[in-house]
Order: C-alpha cells, then structure tokens, then sequence
C-alpha cells in the first residue's frame, strides 16, 4: 500500500464510523474527483489563526474544549497554536480526530489532532483526555499513537487541535 | 525465591576496557611512587582497582523497566532492576521510542527494536532490532529492520517474540499496518507482513501470532519454516468495536490470551499454531459497580499468573476513564471468575507487572518514582522499589523458561 | 521596548510541508462532503488550515534556554523565548552535549555545535556545527568538525565566535587540548589549533580568541585571513590558580573580559587582535564579607551590560562554594567598583544573563522550572518565566549587532 | 599529541600541584620505566570490592566521605559501586581526582573520580560536592569535565570514587 493509499484507507476507516459506510463511499468517489481536479487548495488567512470569535475558554489549557481527545504537548505552549505548529517543525499529514462539543455554540465539532514533527518533545502543557479514544487497531480514533507518519522525522513535537468541521 | 548476586567481574571482556585498565594501572602506578606509605597508625586504606560489573544467573524477580524518556524520547532506556533488593542490576540506551523488549527464553539475549536518525530527530531513519548480552549488559549486533516501527504511547503489544525463541515480531505503521519478522538464530528479516489494517502482535505460538482489527474480529498470521507468511486466519467478529472495544493491554494465562474492554469485560481467546478461538467472555464489573463509574484503566492495568489469576487495575472514572492510573488493583480467578481481593496502592497505579514464578510479586508503578510491589497471591504490600524515572514505561518480569 | 510577533505564516517554505498540506487539504475536501451546514442557529465555526508558524525581526529581549536535558543528554535542546511576554517562540533538537550557541550578529543564523553517535550512544562519533536559519527555526547545513568537542557541565565559554561574525570556534578536549576554527561564510573547518593545554574559548576581536592556562596565564590565539593560525601570545602569570582560580565563567563588558575569582576578585583583561593584557583586579569582598562567607557561585553566575554594571550571583557557602547557587545577585558599578545594589530572587539562582539593549532585562534561572525577570538598570522585579525544563543550561539573550 | 602523552600530561599536571614538580619528574621516570616493563599491572580481587573495612558511611550518599568532590550519578546507585563500573559501561581511562579525609582514620586520601561511559546518564543518585574542584583549565581537578573521553563513546553514565593511594 503506497502513502495515499494508507492515507485514504484511514480516511475512509475514519469517517466510516462516523456515517453510514455506504454514503460515505458515494461521496468519497466524489471528494476524490474533486481532489484530482484541486491540486492545491489555497490555505485561506481568514481561518489562519487560532481560537475563532465563537469560541470561549483558554486554549492553552487541558480544559478547553478542543482538548477533548488530545494526547502530548500543546502546541500553543511550544510556539504554534490550535491550528499552527511552531516553527520548523513539520505537520503530520495523517491525524487522529475527536468528536469535541463546542459549549459556546452547543455543536458538536470534528477536531483533527496534528501532530507537529521533526523535533524533540516541547516538554509544555501536557494534556491527556481521551473522550472518544480508541485503541491503536482504530488508528483513526487512537491518541496513543504517534502521528509523526509520514514526515521527514517521527520525533514527536507537539500536538494542535483544528476544527475541520462540525460533527453529524 | 531465588537468590541472585552480582558477580565481582575481573574480567572485562572488550578490548576497550582492557586497555582502559592499562593505563589506569599506569596511573596507579606513578601515583604509587608518590603516595608514600604514613608512618605509624593502622594500616591505611589500600589502593583500589576498578573494574566492570557483571550480572549473575538471572531471576524472575528481576524487573525491566522501560523508560520512553518522555522529554528525550529519541534517548530512551531500559533499566533492569532486582525486585528482591531493589536494586539496580543495570541499564542499556536503546534509541528512540521506547515500548518493550524481547528476549530469549533463558534471558541471556534482549531484542530490543529501536529507532535512530542519522542526527538524532532528523537525517536518515534506521531502525533496528538490536541485540544485548544480559550478563554484560552489552551491544551484541543488530538487524536492520524496516524503518517503520510503530510508536506513541508505549504499550506492550508492539513487539512478540515466538514461543520458542526464534522469531521476534516488531508491529509497524506508516499509517499502513504491518509486521516485520526477523529471525534471531539467523539475525536476518525473513518477512515484512501486511496485516489488513490489524494492530499489534500478540505471539500464539512457535509460528504465529495474533493482530486485533478494526472490525472486532481477530487476524492470525501463520508462519512457514522459512519465516515467511504460510497462511492466514480471522475469527468471526466477537467483540463490538465501537460499542465495547477491547483495549491492546492483553494478558497471556497458561496460553491464552486474555483481553479487557472498556467497559470490563474479558475475553479469553485461545491460540496456538493450530488456530484461534475466542473461548468465552464474563464481565468484570456488575451494572451497581458500572453505574458507580468503575472501569478498567491506566497505560497498563492487567497482569496475570499462571496460577489462575488476572490483575486488574480499577478507577472511578466512568466512561473514556480506560487510561486513568488505577485507584484500585483487583485480583480477580479466572477459574471461579470472582474477584478474590482488592489491593488499594498509596497512590493510582499506571502500569502492572506480575513475576512468572512460585512465589510471584505484583509491581504497580506509581505516577511518580515509586514502584509498589506486593505479594501477587495474597496480595501483601512489600517494600516499594524507587525508580530511577518518573513515571514508568512498560514494566516485565523476566520470564525464565 | 521593541515589540515582536510571529508572523502567521501561510506558505512553509520546504516540500515536506507543501506535500502535507495537500493531504490535508485533500483530507479537508472530503471531510467537508460530509459535514454539512447545520440548519438554523448562528454560523457555526469555520474549517480551520493548519500551518507553521513563523517568527519576526528578532528582540534583544528575546532569551535563548540552552537545555542538556541532563536525563537524556544526547537529545539536547534549545529553547527561545519571548521574554516580554514569556512566550516560547520554538525549540531545536541539538544532539548531545549542550552548552551555549553562536550566531550571526544579526541573529538570522545560529550556529550550534552538536554531537552525535551513529546509534544514540554508540557507533561512529560525528561531531557538527550546524546551521539553523532562525526565522523558520529550520535546519540549513552543517559543517562536520574534529569529533572532539569538549563537554560536561554547561559551560558559555566551551565556544565562541568572532566579533565580526566570521569565524565560529569550538573548544576540544580528549583530554589534550584544541580549538576547532569553522569559517561559516565559507562553512569549512580552516584549522585545529592546539592550545597548549589552555581552556575554554573567549573572543578577542575579528581574529583572535583567548583561554585560560592553569599557570596563572591567559593565552591569545591570532588567526590569519585564512582561518589558520597566525601567532600565538602569551600574558604574564596574573592570578595563582591554586590559591584563588578564576572561574570560567567570564563575561564581556564593553569588550573586555571580566573574570572572578574563587574569592571574588574580579580581574578585567583588555583584548584586542592587537594584544592582550589584563589591565586591573579589584575585590568584591572585604575580609568581613569573606568571613560571613559570601563567595561567587553558581553554575553561571556572572553578566554584565555595557552600561558599566556587572551582576554577580553570591552565595554564603564559604570555600569550595564556587557552583553553588546564588542567594544575592549584586549589582556592581565597574567604574566606583562599588555594589550598586543587591537582589535577593525568591529562590536561590543557577544561571545569570542580560540582554544588550538599553532597556536592558536581568535574567536568573531559579533551580526548578521558574526564570525570574528584573529590571537590570533598577532591579526592580518583573513577573517571572515559565522555562519548559527543570534547571536551565545556559542562558543567552539575543545580542543583536 | 598522542592519547597517551595526553594521558601522561594529565598526570603530571595532576601530580605537580601536590608535590614539587622535579621530585615527581625524577620519580615519573622511575614509573615510566616500570609502566614499560609492566605491560599488565593484575586487578587484584582482594581489593576489588566496594568500601574496605576501615570505612564508614552510606557509600550511597552524597555525604560519603570519599565524594568530597564528586560530581554526577553515583554509580553504586546503578549497577556499579565505588570502585566499579555498572554492567556494560566502560571506565574512563582519565578522570578527575580529589583529595578526601577518611573519617575513620583521620587520613587524606586521594580519591579517583573514573566516569563509566558508553550509556546515557542513569539518573540515580546525583551528588555535586566541590571540595577541592578547580576549573576546566586545570583539568585533573575539574569535575565540570565529562571525563568519557578515551572511551569508545562519550555518553556519561555514571563516577566511582576509587581510593588510589593516600594523600601526601
């Protein structure tokens, strides 16, 4: 299995158990064709940065309520943020997701913990929850594992927590 | 209970220490010239040589105790330590991603898979199953492996070892699961093997092991004489993945192997060669115990001994509590699937080890540097050992066969 | 005070990155195909990108952390932190054996001598200097040099660099005694240069360093425009290094170096390409000070600022307490030669340093995870540094030039 | 320089500050003949173990009177012992000395500091007592120096404290 395929194989073993699997694969035939037509989504500045207005309590906490189901060091302790990793480290393509209820909005939000990569631990704000966590032979759900898959280094760095989305 | 010394080695077997110990003994040989002997009192104290320590015969009370190093984890560590004494037998540098070792039947060689960069955190990846000397703690030779071990949090199951020593099992993932084979009497990879998707590697035999998948069913890889993959097998799906799923903490009693869900209940699954049949499955916890938010938990809460028994640790948490340090540690008999004592540690207990003999100990590693250790059969708190870490990794009796 | 920020970057600027944002952006579509609008209530929150982060123009105020990472000293770090707003701007893994880094005068490139083993602690010893480029906090290039580097406790001056940015020098020890030369503009070693048994590196000017001899002495080494050595100087026996040691831990004031001795005598040694002489010795402690025991001490107890003021960490441990942390930090007024005033930190303090602005910071790392903050002009403290590290190595504020 | 001259050098400068530099010159040569026609001095197993009778103390403790100066992991706390080396580590062949009082005899004694090299610190037992300690650029008597230099690898494991002789 070359490095897409794993990849869309965790895609797929990740949203299948979040949607009927029959669904998902009529839209992922549809994501993809969309991917081969997109080369390169442009990264939009508007969302760039951090915690957004709808959003309360302090994201370098274990208690803020992206922290769901992270697992290591807090990025934004170590010089990136929510949805940046610190500077010279590498983003893990691949990434476990927790399912995290937003409490300003009361939505339920499909949060994506990259790892950032590259470089030794941060050693700040260690967090450890695991609301949804899975064991690593659902390696979509699993915090346990290192995500540094599939960058230039497996060294552990730290961990982000993106909104990708709300969560059916 | 078997005694075990350090032996007072004279000898140093490498070339390096040797020739450490010329010039030493050159030293002492001119301050000797200069150290003139006092006149009159007692004897003075006599000039020392200094040597290299050796190991003796090793006991199954004798501790490992892998160190991830969480804050250098690319310069991560394997501490033996003799549970009798507490009292640290030695130590091995073992690279990046600490989880567990294996080891030959009689203890002399540890397997230990590790990783390395050419620049410690980048540069290029090797990663290898390295070979140690127990008795001299020393770097025997490696075998290159692919540069693809797993690794996070360290759990047990990411490497095996076949019943009768032969082959050593090191889990991959890339995201892509598989497992790398290498044959320890030839020192030689005799397969990378896909595993559908199924993690980890829990060894069923001479020439098989276990792989727990996604879709609650179990994988056995079987392997021919050459080390290569002879055949496959999956049980039917027996555990509810998302309703219940198994945690990758198992235990193996008499054979069988023996896993808890997240919500305490256990499944024996017999394997050998031959086969794989899960064989029954009881809860651990009745709905009173569930409701008052007990579950199984911590980086590594089950042991067992051949005896019967399984270990347990136990907290409060409720629901998503399966990684929180145990408040608890319940024994519990296999036989009459009772649990027969609970043993309520100073502190939560993250990880669980018992010896493998007669007179077995339990040891609970606390979330600081202290490891608890109790008599596993009735459950007597014994003298705790000092770690030299906070917080241990993986911790294994040394199971002599 | 000049302000910093991080540049929310949104291009990375190596493939590695370009390629993990198409999967993730590809992993985003496909997502976003299943997550659709909620129905009524306000706008829910947008998908996020993920990026690395860039830094600014680099601060005075901005502080480097050397960290050995004395548990796993062969995965070092090095840590920056904003010290205005105590905020970590981001790290480096460094290999093994941290002490202290170079960098260019206008802090765009650090140079930092690392070492490494093929496997961690074994196999072939390389050692480098390797370039970062600071702005993305990236790996540029190296510059393999002798595999001889000194190291030990963290010491400042186990490397140091010319005045004019030119030259980077490394100190060796096997235990003979040399300095390893890198022309960084070039990124080649031009020479090793034996230094007759005297230690430590301290820059004297464009082409020119000095160490320290354990006759009393202090040797300058000339190099020519080639990086080779040039001449070689020698000054008179100035101090008695058996009777009251300099420390090694100098600091440079106005471009002289300023040594203390065991007992507090601080010796200022003029130094240029042209020469070196040691120009005047003064005491910090009259006999009643010595008597209550006041020493120097501490694992880097001395910083000056080019305002005249030298800050030395005191303690009142008598003889033999020349690494003992400071209870004091004294003020001293290089020109009065007088104590200007006296901080006692909360906790007793390790390592000193203070930035080259003229709103100058005094940094102090306590013994636990704490760096106190003053005012280096009044004293006055300011709210304390959370350093990610129990004990710090070297402390370095960014001397932009 | 060679290592050996290195090693020789160590020594004098060592031994200079303790006694006039011509006696130990004269003397040196003595020893240099004898080292040359001693190719292998025996590790005598009578004097191999630990603390020897006329001590007394914890020699687990950094106030163990032969730790006057030392500086690093006690290797009696990881393997090893006073005068030993843990399994698998390799002893310094240089060090750092320092000279200590024996409280049970009242006599000095000069103590050998060997490093054991070739691990990663073994993180037990950390003493630093400086009786007597000098800086790096007087090297024989500075335990600053990670003194695993000679060896095959220089990771610091942890220091002995051998009684080599007694003190002038």
């Amino acid at each position: 299995m070359n490095r897409f395929d794993a990849i869309v194989d965790k895609v797929t073993r990740k949203i299948a158990r979040r949607s009927s699997r029959r669904r998902f694969l009529a839209r992922l035939g549809g994501a993809l064709a969309a991917a081969t037509a997109l080369p390169v989504l442009p990264v939009r500045r508007s969302h760039g940065a951090g915690p957004q207005t709808a959003e309360e309590g302090d994201p370098l906490s274990c208690d803020y309520w992206r922290h769901c189901a992270i697992d290591g060091f807090l990025c934004g302790c170590c010089g990136g943020s929510v949805n940046s990793c610190p500077p010279g480290s590498e983003i893990s393509p691949v990434s476990w997701i927790g399912t995290c209820t937003n409490p300003v909005d009361g939505r339920d939000y499909v949060i994506s913990y990259n790892d950032c990569c590259g470089k030794s631990g941060c050693g700040r704000c260690f967090c450890n929850t695991n609301e949804g966590d899975r064991p690593v032979y659902m390696p979509a759900k699993s915090n346990d594992i290192n995500w540094c898959l599939g960058t230039s280094s497996n060294a552990y760095h730290c961990s982000t927590a993106v909104v990708i989305g709300t969560a059916r | 209970m078997r005694a075990t010394r350090i032996t007072e080695a004279t000898r140093a077997n490498d070339a390096a220490t040797k020739s450490a110990r010329h010039i030493l003994a050159f030293c002492i040989t001119t301050l000797g010239l200069l150290v003139s002997p006092l006149a009159g009192a007692a004897e003075p104290l006599k000039p020392e040589a200094i040597y290299v320590q050796r190991l003796g015969a090793p006991s199954p009370h004798w501790l490992i105790l892998n160190d991830p190093n969480f804050l250098g984890n690319m310069d991560s560590k394997i501490y033996l330590i003799d549970a009798d004494r507490n009292h640290m037998l030695g130590m091995l540098s073992a690279g990046g991603w600490r989880n567990a070792v294996e080891y030959s039947p009689d203890f002399s060689t540890i397997y230990s898979p590790e990783t390395y960069y050419d620049r410690g955190t980048r540069g290029r990846r090797t990663d290898v199953l390295s070979f140690y000397d127990v008795a001299t703690l020393s770097f025997l030779d490696e075998v290159k492996i692919p540069p693809k071990r797993g690794s996070g949090a360290t759990l047990r199951a990411y490497s095996g070892r076949s019943d009768d020593g032969r082959y050593v099992y090191v889990f991959n993932m890339t995201p892509a699961m598989s497992v790398s084979v290498v044959d320890v009497a030839q020192r030689i990879v005799t397969a990378e093997i896909s595993t559908d998707g199924c993690a980890m590697v829990y060894p069923s035999g001479n020439r098989s092991f276990l792989s727990l998948c996604g879709n609650g069913r179990i994988r056995q890889t079987v392997l021919g004489d050459n080390g290569e993959v002879l055949t496959t097998r999956f049980t039917d799906s027996f555990f509810d993945p998302n309703q219940d799923p198994l945690t990758e903490k198992a235990t193996r009693l008499s054979g069988d192997w023996h896993f808890v869900s997240f919500h305490g209940v256990v499944h024996k699954v017999a394997a050998s060669d031959a086969g794989v049949s899960p064989e029954q499955s009881w809860p651990l916890l009745d709905q009173q115990q569930l409701d008052a938010g007990w579950r199984p938990g911590g980086p590594h809460f089950l042991a067992s001994h051949d005896s019967g028994l399984l270990y347990v640790a136990m907290n409060r948490g409720g629901p998503d509590s399966h990684k929180k340090p145990g408040e608890q540690i319940w024994i519990i008999d296999t036989v009459s699937k009772k649990r027969q004592q609970v043993i309520t540690p100073p502190t939560p207990v993250t990880q669980l080890a018992v010896s493998s003999d007669d007179r077995p100990l339990l040891a609970a590693a606390s979330e600081g540097p202290e490891i608890y250790l109790f008599d596993a059969l009735d459950g007597t708190p014994k003298d705790s050992l000092s770690a030299p870490i906070l917080g241990a990794g993986v911790l294994q009796f040394v199971d002599l066969r």
